[in-house]
């Protein structure tokens, strides 16, 4: 299936060194500031590399791949809000703030998924970048609306006000806002300027998600101590919803949109990782009433190790046998 | 010097911009804002992180009118999103007494 | 409103992490941490740099019961490791009331 | 435990030597500074960003006789730079009693 | 006159971005230590930059450029503030404190210009780096002794000491010592051994500055909201003064220096930019009665934008009219 | 003996242009994240190449590297408490925390050293990174050891649990884990991936060394006020007690370990330069009762200049007489 050396790729063993160093209790720490400036750095870069892309590839490949990051993202909040509330029998407003970050995407995840590629000398499609980039908002909007609809007709003027702000959020939050920027950017800019630039950041890509993996690994293993709230039902879930997720990713990459086995396997990435970063503060402002040690913990401390370990090599295989 | 309350206001960071307008709408001008505070309270820790998730600390000084009118604005908030809200007595020197 | 004790620690970062396990053994759930303070005391200046030494400021809302078990539970890690405790009155503005 | 007041200072940070200097000349030794604050007054809203014009909150405890020394010192640089200055009581958990 | 490719250097696009993105009120937000550590970045790589080519130049060129350095420091300050106090009615203390920003220059706008040549490939001379580096303290003094004839006989104790300690910051400021220290290292360090820290100098430099400008521009559209306490005679100053400051540089570059259209474009950047880093918090200082929202927002929000968007080009068309 | 020349190399230009600014009392200030993030960056490098020369040595090569850093650790803590003790008379807990610095290193000597090889292209052997990891954990351990033997029967329950943590402390401190865990990685990563990671931690690594030391002059310089506290005596100590530990580095690492002129060199640097980042902490919570100002004074304000400009080029000639 996959040999043990693929797990040995740089990106995966500094994330297993964050994880670990939290796991002995040691002291390292990351400035905060310095993990917002690398994840800066990366989004920057991703959305630079993909309006490089973009500039060179047709525009019917890229209108099906926002369709299909559209469909995502709308649809995998549904699949995770329905199997919240039926299967782990968790309350309505939980269940839709832990479904919105299922929606979303983990930046960390797509590129440790792309270093994975890089690694195996596996090349992939440009659009996946464009889908990352797009998948944010609608997951942001539908876990709004699941809220609202648990809530039913409890919405005052309040209420009201905080939806339009998030409608706002959903489309203007900083991710979105540097991924789109830059990938506009990337596309428009002269290609001889963009030369300059480019160095900052393409060599350094790597060794900053080497950084940023090992404070994500910090991060992720600092939410073990709240497994015991998390309970047993939903740890499962943690699990099981990116095999879903990448199920619907591997479908949706190979048959509706043609990919080979790289854009195959970050289309399942996309749609199997949830996000830590930016539907967290969006999902805190829009339901309050959910607990954020419940939808921070699966999405950094379960879903994100999962995806890392086991999940990319796994989806991988998968590809491989579809698309190989 | 004169006499006044301080409001000393612990909340998220993303809810900072709504006590703002609350204050703006009560006729408050003066606050001190520090970022980057953790925490924890009914809701568990809360800590400067990526996610941004981390708490400041807000400091108030008003006469007691606009004191409650503040306290009045802030309760709503505070109890959908948790955070407290300390009032306590100061004197306030003032630049030009 | 309720009148509470309003209880400001100073205290080394590195100390932090005791003064934590202090406030869990008495049952205080509820504190703010603003890190990356600077001072001066008795033990001359400090301030945040690459060896981390730096000051936190922490703030506890507690009753008065639990404000004396504070007091006796931090005084021995004031003396070993420098810091200073105030402790005020103030009014919590609490979320249900 | 011993009864304090609390001066309570937001200033521009690169007014705090001299703030420094005039809590040296009178012979307070101790204070607490957390840097990076903002806030809102008269003139206008501050913040830390690049060009260095944030605030800082600074915290004294002191007696009653150096207190008024502070606040007769900093009330000119009030006046001409801005910013504020609260004054509480407090008890001050002494390490040695 | 230049075209609108000119227009798409990276450099002014993520400035545009960022622009945008406060516009549209994104909660996109740089860690505050992140803008200040890339400008340290950006200040030693100027000056090491400049420093290794000033080691190639002769001692007579140096001292013309530090001349002419000096007559602009000290003299568009004194241009401004007769502007500010008879065309614009502008209170005298106001008037002094925005002046000696206008005297100062915007090492970002300075660096962009670079990026523009760079684009262009047109080369230029390497004084105006040394030019860069010394007129901060001329507009600094400047601005202290217009701030003091204004108040004329008030000057008690505490002014004095105030203007001890400003002499003092003019002189030692942090950008001035990062751009003079590093100059000097650049010029007197081992070349061999410089080769070793010069990648990550010069690699990155185009890269940083993009990150740079990208906070820059959400930093210039933050003031914008400031705008009406600038009021509209003063918003004709923000962008009639760098006009008036490029001319003055760009007869000073070429017909008093003699440089080429690339360094006669950087002689006109240097006095047409104004100080948004170095100048402030000295002008806080100095004339604490002087309003930060006026200096900030006509430095930062209006001067600022127009040099990187349409100063730039123009200043540039008109040294390839007299140079070219 | 060494000609000026070998001085202007950047590392210490940096090095000497902090201090500079510091004692000029300029406002240039690093953000404290900057030097944090900055000093991450420098253990991971270290630790990587490290790990990557390591792969392809032999083990028992290793082996006495790691018991002469064993050696080194425990026994010049012990050397420079005697000195303190019996020669500069100061108090046994004073005493045992400033022995702790000195039996650990500094990692910004070590990295400045290893600048001072490179540009005399002078090669060095790899074991002493590995030396550099171990040699944190058991000064932190001697330290606490005198400590509790000055208190001699003292010990409560509180010193027996701060024991137990510091303990933990000294193997799972912050620089303990980034060198040990990055050097794991470099030596059983896939080399191919890890070709992508390494322009980051190859190419950026002497221009951010430069960065780290301008603030670490800074620092350094910042801590001249305190020498009075210090007192005279006790700074013979700081410029001797280096020159005590490179004599018995330079035997160690050309009689015990038989290395080349470079590698002699590194161990030299080792036993010479006094922790200032790992064992400060360390030993404030081992130790209250001793005073920051003078262990950090020493460590930080005395023996890392003297050894950055003094101590490196003396040991380099004393370790070419040795072993050249
Ligand atoms: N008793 C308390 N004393 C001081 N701060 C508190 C207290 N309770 C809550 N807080 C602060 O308010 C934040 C939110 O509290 P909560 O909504 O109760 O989780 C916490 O993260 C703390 O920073
Ligand atoms: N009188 C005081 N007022 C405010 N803060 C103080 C005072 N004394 C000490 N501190 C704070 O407590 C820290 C430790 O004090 P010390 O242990 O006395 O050196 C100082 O660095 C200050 O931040
Ligand atoms: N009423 C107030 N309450 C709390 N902080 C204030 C108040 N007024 C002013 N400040 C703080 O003092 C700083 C300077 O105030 P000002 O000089 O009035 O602009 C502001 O940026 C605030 O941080
Ligand atoms: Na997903
Ligand atoms: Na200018
Ligand atoms: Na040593």
């Amino acid at each position: 299936m996959f040999s043990l050396s693929n797990m040995l790729i740089p990106a995966i063993l500094f994330f297993a060194l964050g994880f670990l160093a939290q796991l002995i209790r040691s002291d390292l720490k990351f400035p905060p500031d310095l993990a917002k400036a690398l994840s800066i750095y990366l989004l920057v870069a991703i959305g630079l590399h993909g309006g490089i892309e973009l500039a060179k590839i047709d525009a019917a490949g890229a209108l099906s791949a926002v369709a299909a990051a559209l469909g995502l993202g709308f649809g995998l909040p549904v699949i995770a809000y329905a199997i919240l509330v039926w299967a782990v029998r968790l309350d309505r407003l939980n269940a839709a703030a832990i479904s919105a970050h299922y929606g979303s995407v983990s930046a960390g995840t797509f590129v440790t998924a792309i270093a994975f590629l890089d690694s195996l000398k596996v090349s992939h499609e440009s659009y996946p970048v464009i889908m990352l980039a797009i998948m944010e908002s609608p997951a942001i909007i539908i876990g709004l609306v699941l809220a609202n609809m648990a809530r039913k007709g409890q919405g005052n003027g309040h209420q009201k006000r905080v939806s339009r702000e998030l409608v706002h959020d959903a489309f203007t939050n900083g991710s979105v806002v540097l991924l789109l920027g830059s990938m506009l950017l990337g596309a428009i800019a002269q290609p001889a300027a963009l030369d300059k630039i480019m160095p900052f950041y393409d060599m350094m890509f790597m060794g900053v998600l080497s950084l940023f993996l090992l404070d994500m690994g910090m991060e992720a293993a600092r939410r073990i101590g709240d497994f015991r709230k998390v309970g047993p039902s939903l740890l499962v879930f943690g699990v099981t919803m990116p095999l879903v997720g990448a199920a619907v990713g591997l479908a949706t990459g190979h048959w509706l949109l043609g990919f080979g086995v790289g854009g195959t396997l970050l289309v399942a990435v996309l749609a199997a990782s949830a996000s830590y970063i930016a539907v967290p503060p969006a999902m805190r402002l829009a339901v309050p009433e959910a607990s954020p040690a419940l939808f921070l913990t699966l999405s950094l401390g379960v879903t994100f190790p999962f995806n890392v370990i086991v999940g990319i090599p796994l989806y991988f295989w998968a590809a491989q046998r579809l698309a190989g | 010097m004169k006499p006044v309350k301080r409001i000393e206001i612990v909340i998220e960071e993303i809810e900072l911009e709504n006590v703002i307008s609350e204050l703006d709408r009560i006729g408050v001008v003066g606050y001190t804002i520090v970022p980057r505070a953790g925490g924890r309270g009914e809701r568990g820790v809360r800590s400067e992180t990526v996610q941004g998730l981390g708490n400041v600390l807000m400091t108030i000084a008003c006469d007691e009118r606009q004191a409650a009118a503040v306290i009045d604005a802030i309760r709503p908030i505070l109890k959908r999103y948790g955070g407290i809200c300390l009032v306590s007595d100061a004197m306030w020197v003032i630049h030009d007494s």
